[in-house]
């Protein structure tokens, strides 16, 4: 084989290489890619405690994470083994048990908050996440039971320890409402 | 007239109706006690609105609710309020509160029971107030307030009334006996409901398998010279008398399966419903009785009988003989849809048009049934009358896939029962269906808290947002300022 | 006409690239326990085997054979290759974030398919003209996604069986796709009379 | 008084899948006893051989599973399984062959599945298959039938099926009693550029409707189909569609080519054509579910079995068309779902 031939032949590569490579590059900077309608998808699978345990500020972090492969589908308590089938799903991948390092899942929660012992600090209403504390300074606290998520992110800056979760009270779920005005 | 199409498809079943049939409605004697449960079938219940120990006359009201799906009651008996409390119901659960009510052995009327001076003269809005405060709720089964019904096909311009005389459920044929013994009434109830529905055509259903009763409301018809009234015969299929199966049947149009019966132009009323508001208009008597079948192998004399509602069913088996043989299942209800009852104590409800009391002769097919695995034989999608897979539905239940719960229709099921009934099988479709019916509604419920959750939550993260970018100008304008050269102060200080 | 539909018949059922020939069983496996991503991966593949097989067939004619570079083909065929990938990649990205989140690893690993190597080499030996090479390559693709898609319905309706504890997940697909392979089997000699 | 409780319905009908199955074998009757009329008693030992392989199968299958297998064994499903079997492979075959072919039916295409219900393929045309591929010789030697020649006598047929049984060599005592069945020789014979005319003129092809020997037991299993079709057993969407899909093409090309274009009749009585057609193709199991799906399913089975009859290299197709049909069926199912009452289509 002449040197000539060798020469032809790594031109023919490289400029090849180099046309595809020029192609893609001009063609990636014509198309935007669009990650939020991914983020969005994650996001409705999550339980939206916005509690925090995956160590992300919310649920919304945390999905923006998962979708660009920073955080995997277990660490989400809340949701428990349902919540990662449901995402292993979306995402097409193995289901796989919840790490233990980010907390283990509860049963459904709210709080409850002691009013015989509340002394009206107003220091839990900035920590619920969803704002389900009502209450202002020097007046009694409650709980909105229908709007909170159990992520216990209430109980940390209570001074008296007057905060309580207790299990989600049993609803009768009618199977179908009837259908009327 | 014959009907003029049909719904998906259905299935001839054994009718069993010549037990309870032959004879005429018995009256029951004033019970000596009567519990009114709160819900009366449709799943809601009224508010009490008497204590214990009140005195109550027949037709006092004694529970009244403004909510849409629930109806008022009145004490069918003269006597005392004895206590307020959960006890055994015809109800979903089993159990339910109920207005326990004690006769005094009289029979004082209400003073407010007055016959309905001219029932033409008031307009569909107040004839439908009327109708809710008399306690109207459909005697069919579903015990759903006609009221709202009203209301709603007012709302929605329904032109067509629908009497449902189908009676389509092996067993049960009060309203049958009902129509050949006060086709009157029916007629009667059938012009004040179509004015109150605004409606201007009424159409009386009857299954091809009761000529006696299609003759007596045939009669009854041509005495009120109305052309806009006939009496049409539809197939003894079941289940005809499924609402929006007979509607379809009845006008060949369907019921869109997320609207309102109304949405095809039809309202339908139960004919014992006409029955008891003509009741209403000549007596001004709130529901205080139904009539009810009786029947069943384990009963002696299986009949029809008007009871109080609140009667103990065992007073109501009783009335017919008592039990016979060996019982095995107390049923409200037929035996393809009814709900079977752990204790005769329950009360008899608006919605109850059937006491099945069921032996092994009536029930055996189910209870020596062996569940096999499901052979995609697809006999149950050839009955289904809702034109659903049950067998596609059946494995998205058992893996609780909940898309594919949705897309196969498992809140179209009408809980008929006939995919149990062909299944080769033997698999307790229905149940499976109503269980995963339930999930479902469970997970959307979670769903949607976490969905509102979530909006409540980016408000919130927007509020934060926006204060500390409010915060932050504030404080920048106050810099800003401070260093002004031209300021005042600070050249002071210079 | 007729022998360019005897071609396209060939190629994508009597001799499918999956089912008859066992290339390509890497995507076949993989990306099959999910309808879309199944749908998204035969789109894909039909597209970069459509586009490989013209743009290989035009290096060929006219570049590799015109400076006697044919030894150098398997080289070229790949590269070239690999950048209709990615730009397949770069297109999937922008139109459906999921469809690259569900395709994965899978959408760069059409590179290493050997159903499109196959192909762009297969037109070579057979001395495939530009229509011929574009046929070529589209009916195997529209094979290859046929057989994907079947078997992606014939695996999501293996998830709700009750198939035995040792057999779930790959064992069963490997044996659905095996029974697959023989109810080809039926098509082997088709046309050869 | 206190009664027990139950979901509603409180009655159903009764009727078991035992029954189908019963009746599907009942239905298998006639064409049994032509097949055994015409080729000897081959048969009845394949579905002994069948049936006791299937039943142990099942029984391993599920004991090794840890369930109970006495409800499976008495259904009956294995039963259809393996007579479906041993009415497909020759009366010739070695019983080791038959066996094996059950075996693999029953465990490959039913129980890896996760058995009764779950299978997507006929387990009967997976056994029967995978025989065909990897025997093929002994998959396409059947006897010359009785009703035609008159070469050898029913005892003649009785000692061959048996040394074919214990897999004797049969090539010493009776070569020229075996050979191809029809549909083998007139492609064959297509094959060395005869015409159909001068093939059916043939003594070795010809004979009632066209085929020797196969055409009776056509036309009793379309008996026997006939009378699952009146006790509702079988509904009449799946059998139209396959003798449609089979016949239509055929009237077509053999209208336009009688030289060598099977005509409708000769593919109707010919082959596995009613077998499939009313039993193979019907297994619920292993059909598409809706109407609609099942008009798709049938005809895609009369047509590719039509396609490998006329151009492909078996002489028969059906075996392949169902295989072919069966992993069609979830796609079929995906888009024919039947519309929803009260919703939109």
């Amino acid at each position: 084989m002449n040197p000539d031939a060798v020469f032809v032949a790594v031109l023919v590569a490289a400029a090849l290489a180099v046309t595809l490579g020029v192609a893609l590059g001009w063609a990636a900077s014509l198309i935007e890619p669009d990650a939020d309608s991914l983020v969005e998808r994650i996001d409705a699978l999550l339980p939206q405690t916005q509690c925090g345990q995956c160590r992300y500020p919310g649920c919304r972090p945390y999905a923006a994470a998962i979708a660009s492969g920073a955080a995997e589908i277990d660490r989400c308590p809340p949701g428990g083994d349902a919540t990662v089938r449901a995402l292993a799903a979306l995402l097409d991948r193995s289901p796989r048990p919840l790490d233990p390092a980010f907390g283990a899942p509860k049963p459904a929660q709210v709080a409850w908050i002691d009013e015989e012992k509340c002394i009206g600090c107003a220091r839990c209403l900035p920590a619920c996440p969803v704002d389900a504390i009502v209450g202002a300074p020097r007046q009694m606290h409650t709980v909105i039971t229908a709007q909170c998520t159990g992520c216990e992110l209430c109980l940390p800056p209570c001074p008296v320890d007057c905060i309580e979760l207790r299990p989600v009270p049993a609803v009768s779920l009618r199977y179908r409402q009837p259908r009327a005005a | 007239m014959a009907a003029r199409s049909t719904f998906p498809a259905g299935l001839v079943l054994d009718a069993h109706k010549q037990q309870a049939c032959g004879t005429p409605i018995v009256d029951l004697p004033l019970p000596r006690q009567v519990a009114l449960a709160l819900d009366q079938g449709s799943g809601y219940g009224a508010e009490p609105v008497v204590a214990v120990g009140a005195a109550v006359a027949m037709g006092t009201l004694v529970a009244r609710t403004d909510y849409p799906f629930a109806s008022a009651l009145h004490s069918p008996l003269a006597g005392t309020v004895v206590a307020i409390e959960t006890r055994a119901a015809a109800v979903e659960g089993g159990r339910s509160v109920c207005i326990v009510i004690e006769s005094n052995g009289s029979d004082r009327i209400d003073d407010s029971i007055r016959p309905v001076a001219d029932p033409d003269s008031l307009s569909p809005e107040q004839l439908t107030q009327r109708l809710r405060d008399a306690g109207i709720a459909g005697l069919g089964g579903a015990g759903f307030p006609t009221a709202t019904k009203l209301a709603s096909a007012r709302d929605r311009g329904a032109q067509t009334l629908l009497l449902n005389g189908a009676e389509c459920e092996p067993w049960i044929c009060c309203d049958d006996a009902l129509m050949r013994s006060a086709a009157d009434d029916v007629v009667r109830g059938a012009l004040i409901l179509r004015r109150a529905a605004g409606a201007v055509r009424c159409v009386i259903a009857i299954e091809d398998d009761k000529p006696a009763a299609i003759a007596a409301m045939t009669g009854a018809i041509e005495r009120q010279r109305d052309a806009a009234l006939k009496v049409v015969v539809v197939p003894a299929v079941y289940p005809q008398g499924a609402e929006r199966q007979l509607i379809t049947t009845v006008t060949g149009v369907e019921v869109p399966a997320d609207g309102l019966p109304a949405d095809a132009g039809v309202i339908c009323q139960n004919v014992a419903t006409a029955a008891a508001v003509a009741r209403w208009a000549t007596r001004g008597e709130p529901i205080l009785s139904r009539v009810v079948t009786v029947t069943g192998s384990g009963v002696a004399h299986p009949c029809n009988i008007r009871a109080p509602i609140g009667t103990a069913l065992a007073t109501l088996v009783a009335a017919a003989g008592g039990y016979r043989g060996t019982p095995l299942r107390l049923i409200a209800g037929g035996n393809m849809t009814g709900r079977a009852l752990a204790s005769d104590e329950a009360g008899l409800t608006k919605a109850m048009n059937c006491v099945l009391v069921a032996t092994r002769d009536d029930i055996g097919s189910r209870l020596g049934a062996v569940e096999l695995p499901c052979i995609r034989c697809g006999d149950c999608s050839n009955v289904c009358p809702a034109g659903l897979l049950p067998q596609q539905l059946y494995r998205a239940a058992l893996a609780d896939a909940h898309d594919a719960l949705r897309q196969l229709g498992v809140r179209d099921c009408i809980d008929c029962g006939l995919c149990d009934y062909v299944c080769p099988s033997q698999i307790p479709l229905t149940d499976r269906f109503r269980d995963a019916r339930r999930r479902l509604n469970a997970a959307e419920a979670t769903a949607q808290k976490a969905a509102d959750a979530r909006e409540r939550h980016e408000l919130r993260t927007r509020r934060l947002q926006e204060t500390a970018t409010a915060e932050q100008q504030a404080f920048e304008s106050v810099r800003n300022r401070a260093r002004q050269p031209g300021d005042d102060a600070a050249g002071g200080k210079s | 006409m007729t022998e360019l539909l005897l071609l396209a018949l060939g190629a994508s059922l009597v001799n499918n690239f999956v089912l008859s020939n066992f290339l390509g069983l890497c995507p076949f496996i993989g990306v099959s326990r999910r309808f879309e991503a199944a749908a998204g991966m035969a789109l894909a593949t039909l597209f970069v085997l459509t586009i490989a097989s013209g743009l290989s067939f035009a290096l060929w004619q006219w570049v590799l054979v015109p400076l006697g570079l044919e030894y150098l083909r398997t080289l070229v065929f790949i590269l070239l290759i690999a950048g209709v990938v990615q730009f397949t990649e770069i297109m999937v990205r922008a139109t459906s974030p999921l469809l690259h989140q569900l395709l994965g690893i899978f959408l760069p690993l059409i590179t290493t398919n050997c159903a499109v190597l196959g192909v762009a080499l297969l037109n070579v030996d057979r001395q495939h003209g530009l229509l011929e090479s574009l046929v070529f390559g589209a009916s195997a693709g529209a094979g290859f996604g046929l057989a994907l898609l079947l078997f992606t319905t014939l695996r999501e309706r293996l998830d709700t069986a009750d198939v035995p504890q040792a057999f779930r997940g790959a064992p069963v697909a490997l044996v659905t796709a095996g029974l697959m392979a023989l109810a080809f089997m039926g098509f082997a000699g088709l046309g050869a009379r | 008084m206190r009664f027990d409780t139950s979901p509603a319905p409180h009655v159903i009908a009764g009727y078991t899948v035992p029954r189908v199955m019963f009746q599907v074998l009942f239905a298998l009757l006639p064409a049994g006893i032509a097949h055994v009329v015409l080729f000897g008693p081959g048969l009845l030992l394949q579905l002994s051989v069948a049936s006791v392989t299937a039943l142990l199968a099942e029984a391993a299958a599920l004991r090794w599973r840890g369930r109970d297998a006495a409800p499976a064994l008495r259904d009956g499903s294995v039963l259809v399984t393996a007579s479906l079997l041993a009415f497909s492979i020759p009366p010739l075959l070695p019983w080791w062959l038959g066996a094996l072919g059950t075996a693999l039916a029953v465990l490959l295409g039913k129980h890896v599945f996760g058995g009764l219900g779950q299978n997507p393929f006929n387990p009967a045309m997976v056994g029967y298959a995978i025989l065909l591929v990897s025997f093929p010789a002994e998959m396409t030697r059947w006897p010359v039938p009785m009703d035609v020649g008159g070469t050898h006598t029913w005892p003649e047929l009785a000692r061959m099926s048996f040394a074919g049984f214990y897999g004797a060599d049969l090539t010493e005592r009776w070569d020229g009693y075996t050979g191809a069945t029809a549909l083998d020789s007139i492609r064959n014979g297509l094959g060395m550029r005869y015409t159909l005319p001068e093939l059916l003129g043939r003594g070795d092809i010809a004979g009632a409707f066209g085929v020797r020997g196969f055409a009776w037991i056509n036309l009793a299993a379309l008996a026997g189909g006939l009378y699952l079709m009146t006790r509702r057993i079988v509904r009449w969407h799946i059998p139209l569609a396959v003798l449609g899909g089979l016949l239509v093409p055929s009237f077509i090309a053999h209208g336009l080519d009688s030289g060598i274009a099977l005509g409708p009749t000769l593919q109707a009585f010919s082959g596995a054509t009613m077998l499939t057609a009313f039993f193979i193709a019907t297994d619920p199991v292993s059909a598409a579910t809706s109407d609609r799906g099942r008009l798709w399913y049938g005809a895609g089975i009369g047509l590719i079995a039509w396609i490998i009859r006329t151009w492909g290299g078996y002489p028969d197709g059906f075996a392949f068309a169902v295989l072919l049909m069966n992993l069609a069926v979830p796609f079929i199912d995906r888009y024919t779902v039947p519309r929803i009452y009260g919703r939109q289509p």
